[in-house]
């Protein structure tokens, strides 16, 4: 479904990505893990077209789309839930919500998928009037993934969702991406530090570090994998 | 460092060379226009002291100071206050003025410089406007509006100064001491508070600099050198109107640092140099209708620049390079020295 | 035109001075652009006339007159560029300039260095006559004209209570320093003062605290473009029954585009119909040439470079004989006589003249019935 | 004169001062408008903004003096300009340098106001022009309210109500359309806007298109009501409206209504009270002040920048 | 071992988030510690408030026995607002007050109602401003003075009707001067007062960041802040910032104590990069350094304010294996020289054969602390740390 290719890529001074090369399937969760400061973000920056990429290619579906306006990719369906939430906190809940929707012409349509969101996630139904930065944390996560949810995507990029979350609460989103994957059928790509939850919810994983990919197996062989145990695994 | 290039003259040379070649000017013959030509120069010379001074806030600190003709005004009006009130030496005027510049500068330096970029840059405009407003309105103290005439020239060892290559070589002094003062000032500890300041506020703070203080000698030290200009100016054209310290003029300095270099001394006494003579080639060659949009230059001028080399001619960087060859030079010679006995 | 030059800087410079062959240069320094440009029309309009008059008698000596046009936008920095560009260029023997008092208080240290004489015909500013010995001018002084309006107030108009609106400006205000000393001792009311600056255009606050005087006038010694619409602003807010009044910085056709300038009336140094016969012809000519009639401006900068052709034509092109030949027509008796009246000067160099009162009349400059005799 | 009629003179006079202040209030708060989007949005003073007014005003001249369009179609082709010009500035002078530091972005923009003002002084010349009053509807000339001393004209009702009309609308389209919920989501993070599939740079242009508009729409106002046109009226009315902008919050709507009328009712009490010579530096003093002690305005929020 | 670093209580909000909650630990001297916490578990805030970038919400932060962060109790809080109101009032009332006394009938004008006004709307902010314990406030009542001494100089001698051109005025108020010269002192007083050690003791007005460093904290930041475009010695030169004395006249003519002391730096700086190794690069810009080489002169640029605790921000975040293992090393050399090191890493294995103790935060409060042992071995923090359900390997 999505294919990084030799991608090299420019973090301002810092050569973030160099020669990053990964393979989403359709249908599956993929991660890709690795230590702060590896180029996990800007990989997933680089899919959603905000970074620039330097040279390699990208391609999703089959067509290159790493000349592609960041609008016309979120149009094709990759929407990405970045790291630290990045919620709007001078937006209602709903309004953040109908953000996501923005590509969604059809009033009807985004009404409905408001609908689909809050019975996902009916603490948000409680709060849609409140201004999103008085949500707590985990509530402020949910609020993202259905924010990107609300675009329908068929890639979700999820960047650290994990992130300064309460162990409990960090289990319930992960039940929640294996629940989009599942119902809605979304293929998701899954950036964590925490390898531990991260694997043990994924089918494929990729390791990064300093910019290029050490490591790839099925999810299940890189947690048994000594060398992944010893190094991010504690 | 690889960009480097090696220049043909050692680098301490090449300063005072051009200085020799401008003390010669006044001897080219250059026929009838030769006086022409030299105050034309005079004023390209200020300019040069001015952009240098008005280059220590957003060539060294990284603030965008538009108010810079205050200062500028307030050193003239200064300077021809004194002369005409208390008959003064042009050689007790300079200091006092440059002393009044520093005055202003951190009464409006002290609560405005810990804003942020674009306030502060709006509220030194707005001083700028104020000082031009106070000199047009308090007709007791500035005559207002009727400017100051009768000004004297500045005298030299009992000698009064008139002609046009005397207040040259007059104004190549001047030059002369604030090169000396904004060269020696960014090779310190000083200067470097300054770079750090402009490369990253908080990294500075973290390193011990206090931003406030060294923000405001800056600004200081900045107002002092655009009012010793102005006292010059004063001097010079021995009659000073509010008109002539609008908001225009700031933008033109503005323009001759962004030209040159932000940050660069030669830089900007480059772009002194080829902007300011610009001017009176674009009186020559373009029709009068056009010449007074001039400025329509100078604002193109600023856009083109940031948009295709928002460095200017001679970049930071550049300046940077030349300050880490001086103190390779200084390591080479100490290490030299330890081995030597 | 100057197009030949665009090459080397050197050689512009050098040749910039030089390269008007053989005619007599009388340079003409005015703001012919910006925003007194249509004052400056006046005194280019006026300067030609007289150059291709003298021209086409046979010029001076034998030799051609080239009026050189030099813009100064009425700024005093370009003003003291212009004035060192013509004080070094040796073909130049005398100067016609400034308009603006400013300008020319900027231009005189360089002119009474290069010891060349020059001819203002418009600057009224009062501290200019004394500034230096080779500066003269065919045009009366503010002073003059400020009380030269309070009594024209007072004893044509019996105003009683007038309230100034004046720019904070050279001009205006010497303009109403006179003006209110003279109508101090005439007796007239003075009920406030108030400011404007060149690039205000709302006078609405000023303008009501004066409606609320209730004067019998508001005089305002100002420029025309600022003028008309505080005229307007004024009617605007209902001040109905009050005259307008002001200086020649007011005398411009700008105002008669404006139907509330009905009966404003003002100084001005010429009048044509008022101005002797030796004016009919220039007025003819003048028609002739621009298609309007002659300003005070146009009259007072062809009579300016006439001054200064007759200079020339006495002495020979020496600035300092040239300067002691004008300094030396100092009674009335040796005065120049000119379209707008006798000209000669005092010791400072300022010269006494008629002003004379023109109103706005169905929408055109008429003069007005009483004239006031000094 | 007794004293009770003094203070009728008195209080009259105040109240003709305040409808003076309110309307000049109005007008700064139209200009303040096309500052506060632009700020909100992408952290610029736009100091072209002053030109875009002033531009409108020529434009709007041109067209009924020149062109002879009635005074209406000329109105509404001005603010369509006056738009796509918005829209033009920010593509040619903004959009390159939007990753640049915020100093280079500041430096074109007075290098753009430079250019534009000088532009407009090449075309029409340094008079001020003025719309001839036959070309313009008769109502606009005659007073629509005298009471007593008091004079209110229908111009003034005019600018009013085109003020406060076009608030509520801008108001409602920023708070309840959905381009109004992608610019000031755009304004907390442009980043994470584009990750929503907001065209960024489109809705920037837009609000640059809806300031112009405004701005436009100030100056044909202005060069009504005063009935002066002249190329450097951009400049002391733009900073003027920056300074209400900044009074009432910046990146505020109501805020720059508010401060438009503060700032307008303290030039105008201040030039008829305390002093006209220092009317502009009453606008200056006020703005420096607010900068100073309050930068997030009357009613803005105060912002921190994050380490 | 002396306490070199003692925090207590400390909790920090960012708008009703709170990114801290009742931090309380402290470092000895000689030691490594280090702080450990999933990502954004508040370590970065922790760090900026120690440096003084950030003013806590509540709680104390003590340096040595210097306090960088005072807590103001709510007895004195209620002294300063007491204090501050009082001296509102009375500049309220006095200012017209005093003006009328030189400029008569000015009570009751509407130019002193107006200005009162402005004032009031100003003054209301310097109220604000002395409740949060801002010095800037202080300033204000300074300017206040004088602002009441210029106007009683400018309008002094002056009628205020609008028409100053007929009336009689002097230049200067010679009624004005006396009052203005009787208030000189007491304001010159009053001021100085503010600004002595007993008057700053009792407000407690908070630091910053740059005095902090001067007191011997330095630190390095998580995401490269370098000065890129200066050379790499300078930025070296700029971190010895406070260690030197020269001022603008020294500089200007070059005396020879400085010239001892830039030369005394410079020798310094030179020695602090071989330390790092980075001696052959000293020259260059520091842009052209590569990303390891940043940290490492990061590292330099820190200690040469002769820091006496060091505070390090993820210095690992970014580096390969070898890499971080010389910058493991490079941190035991450092703690050798007798700087005490606090580290932030998110990295367990780096700290685990660093650190003499661990604070582990996460979610803005301190879970656990301890030896790296200890550590290891908490049930709290492997929960945190690494989810739920796993054990990590003894």
């Amino acid at each position: 479904m999505l294919r990084l290719e030799g991608v090299h890529a420019y973090y301002g001074r810092i050569h973030a990505l160099k020669g990053v090369s990964l393979e989403v399937r359709e249908g599956h969760i993929c991660c890709l893990i690795g230590a702060n400061g590896a180029g996990k973000s800007t990989t997933l920056m680089t899919i959603s077209g905000i970074t620039p990429i330097a040279s390699g290619t990208v391609t999703y579906q089959g067509q290159p789309i790493h000349r592609v306006s960041p609008e016309e990719i979120v149009r094709r369906g990759i929407v990405q839930v970045p790291e630290g939430r990045r919620i709007f906190p001078n937006l209602t809940v709903q309004e953040n919500l109908m953000l996501g929707a923005y590509l969604q012409r059809d009033k009807a349509e985004k009404l409905s998928a408001l609908e689909r969101s809050f019975s996902m996630f009916p603490i948000l139904r409680e709060r849609r009037r409140q201004p999103g930065g008085t949500l707590s944390g985990g509530e402020q996560q949910m609020l993202a993934i259905a924010r990107a949810l609300m675009g329908t995507p068929r890639l979700l990029l999820l960047d650290e969702p994990s992130l300064g979350l309460a162990p409990l609460i960090v289990e319930r989103i992960m039940g929640i991406i294996r629940q989009i994957r599942d119902e809605r059928g979304a293929t998701i790509l899954l950036v964590e530090q925490n390898a531990q939850a991260a694997l043990d919810l994924s089918d494929y994983g990729y390791v990064i570090e300093t910019g290029e990919v050490v490591q790839e197996d099925s999810a299940r062989r890189l947690l048994e994998d000594p060398r992944v145990r010893e190094a991010y695994l504690g | 460092m690889s960009r480097r290039t090696r220049p043909a003259l050692p680098p301490g040379l090449i300063m005072p060379l051009i200085f020799l070649l401008a003390l010669l000017l006044p001897w080219i013959p250059l026929g009838p226009s030769s006086n022409y030509v030299l105050r034309v120069l005079t004023t390209a010379v200020l300019y040069m002291i001015l952009a240098l001074g008005l280059n220590i806030v957003p060539g060294f600190t990284g603030l965008l100071d538009l108010g810079y003709v205050g200062f500028y005004g307030i050193g003239a009006y200064t300077s021809g206050l004194l002369a005409i009130h208390y008959d003064l030496s042009f050689w007790w005027i300079l200091p006092l003025a440059a002393l009044n510049g520093a005055l202003w500068g951190i009464l409006l330096g002290a609560p405005t410089l810990r804003l942020t970029g674009d306030y502060f840059a709006i509220v030194t405009f707005g001083f700028s406007e104020l000082v031009v407003l106070v000199i047009r309105n308090e007709l007791w103290l500035t005559r207002g509006p009727m400017g100051l005439p009768g000004i004297s020239p500045p005298s030299l060892l009992g000698h009064t100064l008139t002609k046009d290559w005397e207040f040259f070589y007059l104004v190549l002094f001047l030059l002369a001491v604030v090169l000396f003062v904004v060269t020696r000032l960014e090779d310190s500890r000083l200067g470097r508070a300054w770079f750090a300041i402009r490369g990253d506020e908080i990294a500075a703070q973290c390193c011990g600099i206090n931003l406030i203080r060294y923000k405001v000698t800056a600004f200081a030290i900045s107002a002092s050198i655009g009012a010793m200009g102005g006292a010059f100016y004063a001097k010079w054209f021995k009659f000073i109107h509010p008109d002539m310290f609008k908001f225009w003029e700031s933008i033109l300095i503005l323009c001759l640092i962004v030209f040159g270099g932000m940050g660069s001394i030669r830089g900007t006494m480059l772009g002194a140099l080829v902007l300011i003579p610009l001017t009176e080639i674009l009186r020559a060659v373009l029709p009068q209708e056009l010449f007074s949009a001039r400025y329509l230059i100078y604002g193109l001028t600023l856009v083109l620049m940031m948009r295709w080399r928002p460095a200017g001619l001679i970049p930071f960087e550049r300046a940077q390079e030349a300050l880490a060859r001086r103190a390779e030079a200084r390591i080479r010679s100490r290490r030299g020295g330890e081995q030597g006995p | 035109m100057k197009k030949g030059y665009l090459g080397f800087f050197v050689s512009l410079f050098l040749l910039a001075g030089t390269a008007w062959g053989d005619a007599i240069k009388i340079p003409v320094a005015s703001p012919f652009t910006g925003q007194l440009a249509s004052f400056g029309e006046g005194v280019k309009n006026g300067a030609l006339l007289k150059g291709s008059e003298i021209n086409a008698s046979g010029g001076i000596r034998g030799r051609k007159v080239k009026i050189v046009l030099e813009d100064e936008l009425c700024d005093p920095k370009e003003a003291a560029t212009v004035a060192t560009k013509l004080a070094n260029d040796p073909a130049v023997s005398i100067v016609v300039g400034h308009l603006c008092s400013s300008a020319t208080l900027a231009a005189l240290p360089i002119y009474r260095a290069a010891k060349l004489p020059a001819i203002s015909p418009a600057s009224t500013n009062v501290s200019i006559g004394k500034m230096s010995p080779f500066y003269f001018r065919n045009v009366y002084k503010d002073d003059f004209q400020g009380l030269f309006l309070a009594k024209y107030a007072h004893f044509v108009k019996g105003y009683k209570k007038v309230a100034i609106f004046y720019e904070v400006n050279d001009y205006s205000m010497g303009l109403m320093l006179a003006f209110m000393k003279e109508a101090k001792k005439l007796g007239i009311k003075i009920l406030g003062t108030e400011a404007y600056t060149a690039d205000t255009t709302d006078f609405k606050p000023q303008l009501t605290k004066f409606k609320m005087m209730k004067p019998d006038a508001i005089f305002i010694p100002g420029y025309a473009p600022q003028g008309t619409l505080i005229v307007s602003q004024a009617v605007s807010l209902g001040i109905r029954n009050a005259g307008f009044f002001g200086a020649d910085g007011l005398d411009d056709d700008l105002m008669l585009k404006n139907p509330d300038a009905e009966g404003l009336f003002v100084t001005t140094p010429f009048l044509p119909d008022k101005a002797g016969p030796r004016a009919a012809g220039f007025i003819r000519a003048y028609r002739k040439a621009y298609g309007k009639d002659p300003n005070w401006f146009a009259a007072n900068s062809y009579d300016a470079v006439g001054l200064a052709a007759a200079a020339i034509t006495a002495v020979g092109q020496d600035r300092v004989k040239i300067r002691d030949y004008l300094a030396s027509i100092n009674t009335r008796e040796k005065a120049y006589e000119g379209v707008a009246g006798k000209t000669y000067f005092d010791k400072n160099g300022d010269c006494l003249k008629d002003a004379f009162v023109k109103e706005i009349r169905g929408g055109k400059w008429v003069s007005a019935q009483k004239q006031l005799r000094q | 004169m007794g004293p009770l009629h003094e203070l009728l003179d008195q209080s009259s006079l105040f109240l003709q001062q305040l409808v003076n202040g309110i309307t000049l209030g109005g007008v700064y708060a139209l200009i303040a408008v096309g500052y506060t989007m632009v700020y909100g949005v992408i952290q610029l003073i736009n100091f072209a903004h002053g030109e875009i007014y002033m531009l409108g005003a020529f434009l709007a001249y041109t067209m009924v003096t020149v062109l002879h369009l009635p005074f209406f179609v000329a109105f509404i082709l001005t603010i369509l300009l006056c738009s796509c010009f918005g829209i033009l500035l920010d593509f040619i002078a903004y959009r390159p340098l939007r990753q640049a530091p915020r100093l280079a972005a500041l430096i074109t923009a007075i290098g753009m106001s430079i250019f534009l003002q000088n532009l407009a002084l090449m075309i029409w010349g340094s008079q001020i022009k003025s719309f001839p009053r036959e070309l313009l509807p008769a109502v606009f000339s005659r007073p629509a309210l005298v009471l007593g001393e008091i004079t209110v004209s229908w111009l003034q009702i005019f600018i009013l109500t085109i003020t406060v009309l076009f608030m509520a609308i801008l108001h409602f389209i920023i708070h309840r359309t959905q381009v109004g919920t992608a610019m000031r989501a755009i304004s907390h993070d442009k980043v994470t806007s584009a990750l929503m599939g907001i065209g960024v740079n489109r809705v920037i242009s837009f609000t640059f298109a809806v300031g112009s508009a405004m701005g436009g729409m100030a100056g044909i106002l202005v060069g009504l009501y005063y009935n002066a046109i002249f190329p450097t009226m951009g400049y002391i009315a733009g900073i003027k409206a920056f300074a209400a902008a900044v009074l009432g919050g910046i990146g505020n709507v109501p805020g720059a209504m508010l401060g438009g009328g503060v700032l307008g009712i303290a030039e105008v009490l201040g030039a008829g009270y305390i002093s006209s010579e220092y009317r502009d530096g009453i606008s200056y003093a006020v703005m420096i002040a607010v900068i100073l002690f309050k930068p997030s305005g009357l009613i803005g929020k105060p912002t921190g920048d994050k380490v | 071992m002396k306490t070199i670093l003692r925090v207590a209580r400390l909790s920090k909000s960012f708008g009703g988030i709170s990114a801290l909650q009742d931090i309380d630990m402290e470092a000895r001297e000689g030691q490594i510690v280090g702080i450990i916490g999933p990502n954004g578990a508040g370590k970065t805030t922790l760090f900026n408030c120690l440096s003084s970038l950030y003013h806590p919400s509540a709680g104390q932060i003590f340096f040595g026995d210097r306090p960088i962060a005072p807590e103001f109790s709510s007895k004195k809080k209620k002294l300063v607002a007491a204090c501050a109101l009082v001296f509102l009032f009375l500049s309220l009332l006095w200012t017209p007050i005093f003006w009328s006394l030189f400029v008569p009938g000015a009570l009751f004008k509407v130019e002193t109602v107006m200005l009162g006004l402005l004032l009031l709307g100003v003054r209301f902010f310097t109220f604000r401003g002395l409740r949060r314990f801002e010095i800037w406030a202080w300033g204000l009542i300074f300017l206040f003075l004088a602002a009441d001494i210029c106007l009683a100089l400018f309008l002094g001698g002056r009628p205020l009707s609008q028409d100053r051109f007929l009336g009689t005025s002097l230049p200067l108020g010679w009624v004005g001067t006396p009052w203005a010269l009787a208030a000189l002192p007491f304001s010159l007083f009053f001021g100085l007062q503010l600004c002595t050690a007993p008057a700053r003791r009792l407000f407690g007005f908070k630091i910053g960041p740059d005095a902090v460093t001067r007191l011997g904290m330095a630190r390095t930041f998580q995401n490269i802040r370098l000065f890129f475009h200066l050379s790499v010695l300078d930025n070296v030169k700029i971190g010895a910032h406070c260690t030197m004395r020269s001022g603008i006249w020294r500089s200007l003519f070059r005396t020879r104590r400085q010239r001892a002391e830039e030369e005394g730096a410079e020798q310094e700086a030179l020695n602090l990069l071989r330390f790092v190794g980075l001696e052959q690069r000293a020259l260059v810009l520091a842009d052209a350094l590569a990303y390891g080489e940043q940290r490492r002169l990061e590292i330099a640029r820190a200690l040469a304010s002769r820091p006496r605790l060091l505070l390090l921000d993820e210095p690992a975040a970014g580096m390969n294996p070898q890499e971080s293992a010389d910058l493991i090393r490079l941190i035991r050399r450092i703690r050798e020289k007798g700087v005490t090191v606090l580290i932030i890493e998110h990295d367990m294995k780096v700290m685990m054969n660093l650190a003499d103790i661990i604070y582990v935060l996460d979610y803005g409060r301190m879970i656990a602390q301890g030896t790296p042992e200890q550590i290891r071995t908490d049930p709290k923090v492997i929960e945190a740390y690494l989810g739920g359900g796993v054990h990590a390997p003894a």
